[in-house]
């Protein structure tokens, strides 16, 4: 039995925190196309702000849950910044967002390295999440868990901001059309930031899961990227359903492949995986078509 | 209401529009005509600010908004209607018009000016036929309650009763009095018909102009058979 | 008879439930100008799309003994059948004699691929003179306007030397001047082949029209000459409207004019 | 004027080979020109990137896998011949011997074949290449997919390299060569002749885009980037035209690796992998994605950046690339080439590089993401 | 043109002895990721070229350093220390960590007759004329941990470690001896290096009970092995840990308590001697109070003091001469005494097992007492078989 459980669930924890990585690149990347690559250092940014807010509120058991709005604010204010300074000049490249993001990771990862230090930074896991619950023989850590549900609320917000409100539709109309968005009076402009801050944000919150597991290094950012726009990829662009459905079946296959034969071998069946699923919906899971070669 | 002085503007380092000034007094319909490739288009986008202009000014109620962005021109009053039938492709038919108004009475108004357009509001606008798109991108516009409209060739794929159907809707606004509508349009006699000024421009600058109305449609034939 | 027309029967086509195009049945003949109108939405577009390749289709469609929905659409085009695109496509980055040398070279080797164009060929010589842009033929097509984009359109479909054309609204956005040019045009290259034309605008269809089809909510609602059609009270009601007459009194007169 | 448009370019290539065959063996000491070998070598995968990208549109983010399937074909025949020349004909690489069971497997045999392995370094990626591209490109893969698609690839390389320690040398990689097709490594002369090999194999390559730019599939090329759908309404099927273009990239980026084993002296995951690949692509954006010589001096450039930078500043040289990397890209949009053929563009006052048009602010930009499809 | 091959070339040396300093490379990863270990080696051979230069230099001549960085790539490894030697003309070059950046230094260093001193433990099975290791071979770190286990009456073990190259190479070593030693191996998992989620595996150590877990994980990856360790319920009364790569500066870093684990090295911050506190007492001093000392870092600062020993026996910076001289040179490093085996350039260190702290030092659980002469290639060990699984 727990051969059984025991991938399903670490894998379903291990796909929450890919979810919430994608989650954001669904918002910077799948609705306003931007390929931006420093969105793991966003994450690495939240994972650093969990651990100063340790040394500033020093009770682990409620430091963590401090942690999260400011992570979010942190990795949010990083994500506005680089719209402002950057990304607000290449809307209408999209694919070169991608190389001048590369170099703003590398900045970032710099960055940490001489603030930080190159060794890694603990983080403690608060008490309340420290043990564990027996499922059918897998002792599923409450972190876990904690993960799961984080996801599953950063999913909720998100989805809410998108489907509930005025801006929901203008961030579809603004990515879809930039000029006709801003001729029926929607402020490209705020919409782009208020989108990039959100989605930056959201990897912010991704950052503190992460902390959970590997506490903090500047080169923490680098383990999730791909495998986070991989399964926005695979999602389908723009589909938040898709992403979930992805992120999930990503960390489960993988958790499996890792129980049957090795992490390497896992992720090299993973990302094998991934191109033959797009081979059979190529354009990922929920992209609609539309019409005609526009 | 909208002034143009002195514009020149165009793409890259090749200009396309040289020294035009135009005027739409407040209430006025003015139309402007020319051969393709003209600069047509081009002194729309700049008149609503999707173009920078390179020289003069751009002014709105007397104030100059140069600088503005578009959607702060839209917020002053102007509507603009796109030449090529665009819309939002991902969004349904609804979406695109709540993207301006959820006002559910505003958008019944719409739709009853184009009936068509009620049996498509679930689908995705992107699906559309090239003529219900352009039908949905007016709507669309007349829902930001413009005071004034910028309309790019209205009519183009636009089957021909609904043709009339749109003509008699400008008539009505402007007849109101309380809309001003800048019009390119290959129908001179449509465009002449709704207007009651236009401009004739070639090769990026105005080589005539006049009052409207049916006396104006040979004037307009000679100054464009160039 | 010769094989040099494109026959349609029982042609459907339906999206997620929605019949977009009902059992149409058509046959078009070389030589002459064939016109499609009807009200948007009746599935004008669909239909020349069924016989491309660009979605599917049920029923039968065939040119010179070739299943046409069963072909890839690039094979149809090298059957001898173009067509253009509603919102004219065109190679933005190549200049306008790039985009027309390209259109011809569907039959080239792959040898002949190769190799760089010398000169240019005298077809796209002649479409650059039949379409007017000669003088622009080193523009980048992107920046050309609407209009002469659409012009760019038919003419690689000159020097791609299309036995069947299939024109999504050609003249649309083009001056009065402008129409009566292509109007022209096509009805030079329409005698020895075969041409469809999607239309909204009447009075166009009046002057070039040979056979005119009005199509109403994916079905065929009537077929004949321009006369047959316009005094048609089930096309006034769903396509020209009430003011059918007066739009064409007031055509007629700038005719005159013109 | 006709005739420096015609002829240009090859004037420019001409340029290239003199200062790469000629100039820089008389002046460089044998580290340097053998540091500009390496470089070379980028700029050989570069040439193929310059054709898939900035020709054909598609942003190859994974070239570090064509890199290393060259690389490692014939770091495996000279790992071999190093094996033979001390061990007899049937001797194996040390490393299957420390972290393995002492024996070799099957498909490192052909490789003791120096014929084969030649082949290999060209055949692999073509077929590689071939069916990777044939499945993307029929499934009308592009844009951003295509781009992340690649990039996972690269990842899945570099990882199955290093969980294969016995087959592979893992994350070690092939390294202490000693023989190149019977020349010694170590002598100074002969690694002048396989520096010499590589920037021979360079100019050729840019000879063969040259041609290919200038011929209608060059043309055809740009038309099926810019629109692709359209292109099948010419009559040709799209994925055709990408794929001979992918597999041409893929051929190259091969070779280069081929030739940067024995240059460098070791091939190892971290050559090949997803940071490798981008700076592949760094190379040919800096230099002009677009242009025929761009992507070729980009690579130089970069390779001689990453060198220069970080002996001059070996703590600080990993900020000034990522400002390289912005600073060009904001700035550059067409690459640095682009600012001297603008220059001479406005010198001819005409502007008749087939590059992406500069505004295209008419279209969404959607469009190079392909949401809309 | 060219010779074939079989004359090899030795590099004429370009070292100028003439001036009154000497050039020394090092070449350590201060970017990518390995720049999380590497940055505390070129700490404190910094701190080592300053103390040794206040003391005057080595053969009366002060050392200037040349610093480049590895940037975790092995190709770069092979390219900078090409150029400290031929460009910069170097007299030695200190640096590395990863297997793969020696193994990709090793030829160049071989063809220039240059020299480099490698400071990490490794996974043996190498010996150059050219490189001096100054880090423990396995018959340093592996084999005693093994010794120190049966001596614990350790029946199971499980074995996790990073899938590269060292791992994998211990754990061959570590599988035979346990073979020997009657231990059982219940399990063997490895995760890439840049991977930190060791949940999978760790539950597979909940179900195998092992009596120890034998952790040859590298760097940062090694935090997520331990916190999903804890969080199953794992703990030192259960199945303890023994590691050869968690050190005083790692053990805080992991944001568990990880009281009661073990590690294998031949140094400790906690070991006693005078010579260890100048040195712990000199590295606050430069780098803070709060950055303890460990292995690698000592390791490093050894390796160059043993070349100052080495240049001034051969009284010559000339390789050759060195080489000739290097039997027997000894220095009292902060972890004991160690002396220069000049057969396979190995040096012989204390086997040291420690339990960590609450305050996350070491404390000397085992100790081999004497200095362990390296044995690289394992040939004084009966049951190695280096064809063997
Ligand atoms: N994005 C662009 N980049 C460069 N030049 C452009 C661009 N858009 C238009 N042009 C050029 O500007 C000129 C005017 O174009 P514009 O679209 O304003 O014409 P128009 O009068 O609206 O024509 P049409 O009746 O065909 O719509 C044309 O010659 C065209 O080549
Ligand atoms: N892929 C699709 N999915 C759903 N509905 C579609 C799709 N394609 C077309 N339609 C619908 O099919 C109908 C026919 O569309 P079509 O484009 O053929 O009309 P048309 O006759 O060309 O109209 P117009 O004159 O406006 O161009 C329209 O109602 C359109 O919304
Ligand atoms: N040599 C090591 N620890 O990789
Ligand atoms: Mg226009
Ligand atoms: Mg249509």
């Amino acid at each position: 039995m727990d051969a059984f459980t025991t991938p399903l669930l670490a894998g379903a924890a291990t796909g929450a925190l890919l979810l919430i990585a994608a989650l954001g690149l669904a918002l910077t990347f799948g609705q306003m196309g931007v390929i931006n690559m420093a969105h793991g250092e966003f994450l690495m940014a939240g994972a650093y702000t969990a651990y100063l807010t340790q040394q500033v509120v020093t009770n682990t058991d409620i430091s963590i849950l401090v942690a999260l709005p400011v992570a979010f604010l942190v990795a949010g204010l990083l994500g506005l910044l680089l719209e402002v300074a950057i990304i607000q000049w290449m809307y209408r490249r999209p694919l070169d967002t991608l190389l001048v993001t590369v170099g703003v990771s590398l900045l970032l990862q710099q960055l940490a390295k001489d603030v930080f230090g190159a060794q890694g930074d603990p983080v403690h896991t608060p008490g309340w999440l420290d043990g564990n619950v027996d499922v059918f023989g897998y002792h599923w850590p409450y972190r876990q868990m904690f993960t799961i549900v984080l996801a599953l609320a950063a999913l909720g917000a998100l989805g809410a901001l998108l489907k509930y409100t005025a801006y929901g539709r203008q961030i579809r109309a603004t990515v879809q059309n930039r000029d006709l968005a801003e001729t029926m009076g929607v402020s490209t402009r705020t919409v782009d930031r208020v989108t990039f801050f959100v989605g930056s944000g959201l990897a912010g919150i991704g950052g503190v899961a992460v902390s959970l597991i590997s506490g903090t290094n500047p080169n923490l950012g680098t383990t999730y990227i791909i495998s986070a726009f991989l399964v926005v990829v695979a999602g389908g662009l723009g589909q938040l359903k898709g992403t979930v459905i992805a992120a999930f079946a990503v960390g489960i296959v993988t958790a499996y492949l890792t129980d049957w034969y090795s992490s390497s071998m896992a992720q090299v069946v993973t990302f094998g995986l991934v191109v033959v699923f797009l081979q059979l919906r190529p354009q990922g899971l929920f992209t609609v078509r539309t019409r005609g070669l526009a | 209401m909208l002034e143009l002085r002195g514009v020149s503007a165009g793409y890259g380092r090749t200009r396309v529009l040289e020294d035009v000034s135009l005027e739409v007094p407040d209430g006025g319909a003015v139309a402007v005509m020319g051969h393709n490739g003209a600069g047509k288009t081009t002194l729309l986008r700049v008149a609503v600010g999707l173009l920078p202009v390179m020289r003069g000014q751009v002014l709105l109620d007397g104030e100059d908004v140069t600088r503005f962005r578009p959607n702060k021109r839209v917020a002053r009053g102007l509507g603009y209607v796109p030449q090529g039938q665009l819309s939002f492709p991902q969004m349904t038919t609804l979406e695109n018009l709540q993207l301006v108004s959820t006002d559910r009475a505003a958008i019944d108004e719409v739709l009853d000016t184009f009936p068509a357009l009620r049996d498509l509001l679930a689908r995705r606008a992107g699906l559309l036929s090239g003529g219900q798109r352009q039908q949905l991108a007016i709507a669309r516009t007349l829902l930001t309650k413009p005071r004034m409209l910028i309309l790019d060739e209205p009519t183009e794929g636009i089957q021909p009763n609904v043709v009339a159907e749109i003509e008699a809707v400008i008539t009505a606004l402007t007849a109101r009095g309380d809309l001003s509508v800048l019009l390119v349009e290959q129908h001179v006699g449509f465009a002449l018909r709704s207007t009651d000024a236009y401009y004739v421009l070639e090769s990026g600058r105005v080589t005539s102009s006049g009052a409207g109305g049916a006396g104006a449609l040979e004037a307009v034939r000679t100054a464009m058979a160039v | 008879m010769n094989d040099d027309y494109l026959e349609i029967r029982g042609l459907s086509v339906e999206f997620d439930g929605f019949k977009a195009i009902d059992g149409v049945d058509l046959t078009l003949l070389q030589g002459r100008l064939h016109f499609l109108i009807g009200p948007n939405g009746a599935g004008k577009t669909t239909l020349v799309d069924a016989v491309t390749g660009l979605v599917p289709a049920t029923g039968l469609a065939r040119y010179r003994h070739r299943d046409l929905l069963h072909t890839k659409s690039h094979r149809i085009v090298r059957a001898g059948i173009g067509r253009t695109f509603q919102t004219a496509t065109v190679f933005e980055g190549l200049s306008v004699l790039q985009n027309l040398d390209i259109a011809g070279g569907v039959h080239r080797s792959a040898w002949r691929m190769a190799l760089a164009r010398r000169g240019t060929p005298s077809y796209v010589e002649e479409a650059l003179e039949t379409i007017g842009l000669a003088d622009l033929r080193d523009k980048p097509a992107g920046v050309l306007a609407h209009g002469q984009k659409q012009w760019l359109e038919i003419g690689m479909l000159l020097v791609q030397d299309a036995r069947v054309m299939l024109l999504d609204e050609p003249v649309a956005g083009m001056s009065a001047e402008e129409r009566a040019e292509t109007g022209e045009l096509l009805r030079r290259i329409g005698r020895e082949r075969t041409i469809v034309v999607i239309e909204h605008d009447m009075e166009f269809v009046r002057s070039y029209a040979d056979v005119v089809t009005v199509m109403h909510a994916g079905k065929v609602l009537a077929e004949g000459t321009v006369a047959e059609i316009q005094a048609d009270p089930r096309v006034q009601e769903v396509y020209l409207g009430r003011q059918a007459e007066t739009s064409a009194a007031e055509a007629s007169q700038e005719v005159d004019h013109a | 004027m006709k005739h420096l448009q015609k002829w240009g370019p090859l004037v420019g290539i001409a340029l290239i080979a003199i200062a790469l065959l000629v100039v820089a063996p008389a002046v460089l000491s044998p580290f340097r020109l053998n540091n500009l070998g390496k470089y070379v070598c980028w700029a050989i995968a570069g040439v193929g990137i310059g054709l898939a990208w900035g020709r054909g549109g598609m942003l190859v983010m994974g070239q570090g896998v064509f890199f290393g399937l060259g690389g490692y074909a014939m770091a495996m025949h000279l790992k071999l011949e190093a094996a033979m020349a001390t061990g007899g004909p049937d001797a194996i690489p040390d490393f299957m011997v420390l972290y393995g069971d002492g024996t070799m497997p099957g498909w490192w045999e052909p490789f003791r074949s120096g014929a084969f392995t030649l082949f290999a370094i060209v055949a692999l990626p073509a077929v590689a290449a071939a069916i990777l591209g044939w499945a993307i490109f029929k499934r009308r893969v592009k844009g951003a997919y295509f781009a992340i698609l690649t990039q996972a690839l690269a990842v899945a390389f570099a990882t199955l390299l290093i969980a294969t320690i016995k087959q592979t040398g893992g994350f070690n990689g092939l390294n202490q060569f000693t023989v190149f097709f019977g020349y010694n490594l170590y002598d100074p002369v002969n690694k002048k002749m396989i520096y010499s090999i590589a920037a021979a194999v360079l100019v050729v390559c840019l000879l063969v885009v040259w041609q290919l730019y200038r011929s209608r599939f060059g043309e055809l090329l740009v038309a099926t980037r810019d629109a692709e759908e359209r292109v099948r309404f010419l009559g040709h099927d799209p994925a055709n035209i990408k794929l001979v273009a992918f597999v041409v990239a893929a051929v190259m980026a091969s070779v280069g690796g081929a030739l940067f084993a024995p240059i460098t002296g070791i091939i190892s995951p971290s050559d090949v992998d997803a940071t490798a690949s981008i700076f592949l692509i760094a190379g040919v954006a800096l230099g002009g994605r677009a242009l025929l010589l761009g992507p070729a001096l980009g690579a130089l450039a970069v390779g001689y950046g990453r060198t220069s930078l970080s002996e001059s500043f070996p703590d600080q040289w990993t900020y000034f690339l990522g400002l390289l990397f912005i600073v060009v890209i904001l700035f550059f949009p067409a690459g640095l080439g682009s600012v001297w053929s603008q220059a001479v563009g406005r010198l001819r006052s005409v502007v008749r590089s087939p590059a992406v048009p500069k505004h295209r602010t008419a279209e969404p930009a959607v469009d190079d993401l392909e949401v809309a499809r | 043109g060219g010779s074939k091959s079989g004359e090899s070339s030795s590099a004429e040396s370009c070292v100028d002895t003439s001036g009154d300093t000497i050039k020394l490379g090092f070449l350590n990863s201060t970017s990518g990721a390995m720049a999380i270990s590497e940055q505390t080696v070129r700490d404190s051979l910094v701190m080592a070229l300053e103390e040794i230069n206040a003391d005057g230099g080595i053969l009366g001549k002060k050392i200037e350093p040349v610093v480049e960085d590895g940037a975790s790539d092995p190709a770069v490894f092979a390219e900078k220390i090409e150029k400290l030697l031929t460009g910069d003309c170097v007299a030695a070059v200190f640096g590395g960590w990863t297997s793969a950046s020696r193994k990709a230094m090793l030829p160049v260093v071989e063809a220039d007759n240059g020299l480099l001193f490698y400071p990490v433990q490794y996974e043996g099975l190498e010996a150059s004329k050219n490189i001096y290791y100054t880090g423990a071979t396995t018959n340093q770190q592996i084999i005693p941990a093994m010794d120190f286990l049966k001596s614990k009456g350790v029946k199971t073990l499980f074995l996790a470690g990073s899938d590269y190259v060292f791992p994998r190479t211990a754990n061959k070593i570590i599988k035979q001896y346990a073979k020997e030693l009657g231990i059982e191996i219940v399990g063997e998992e490895y995760v890439p290096l840049d991977d930190d989620d060791w949940t999978t595996q760790v539950s597979k150590i909940v179900k195998a009970k092992p009596d120890f877990v034998f952790n040859t994980i590298n760097g940062s990856s090694n935090v997520g092995f331990i916190k999903a360790y804890y969080e199953q319920g794992l703990s030192p009364e259960t199945s303890p840990i023994i590691s050869v790569s968690i050190a005083e500066e790692e053990a805080p870093a992991m944001g568990k308590d990880v009281t009661g684990q073990f590690a294998a090295w031949n140094y400790f911050q906690s070991v006693k001697s005078p010579t260890n506190e100048a040195f712990i007492k000199a590295f606050k001093a430069k780098y803070g109070d709060k950055r303890p000392t460990s292995d690698p870092m000592e390791a490093a600062y050894t390796s160059l003091y043993l070349y100052k020993a080495l240049v001034e026996k051969a009284d010559s910076f000339d390789v050759d001469k060195i080489n000739a001289a290097a039997d027997g040179v000894t220095f009292d490093a902060p972890e004991g005494t160690v002396t220069i085996d000049g057969e396979n350039h190995h040096i012989a260190k204390t086997g040291l097992i420690g339990r960590i702290n609450k305050d996350n030092q070491f404390d000397v659980v085992w100790s081999s007492d004497a200095p362990i002469e390296p044995d690289p290639f394992l040939k004084g060990y009966s049951w190695w078989d280096p064809s063997g699984e």
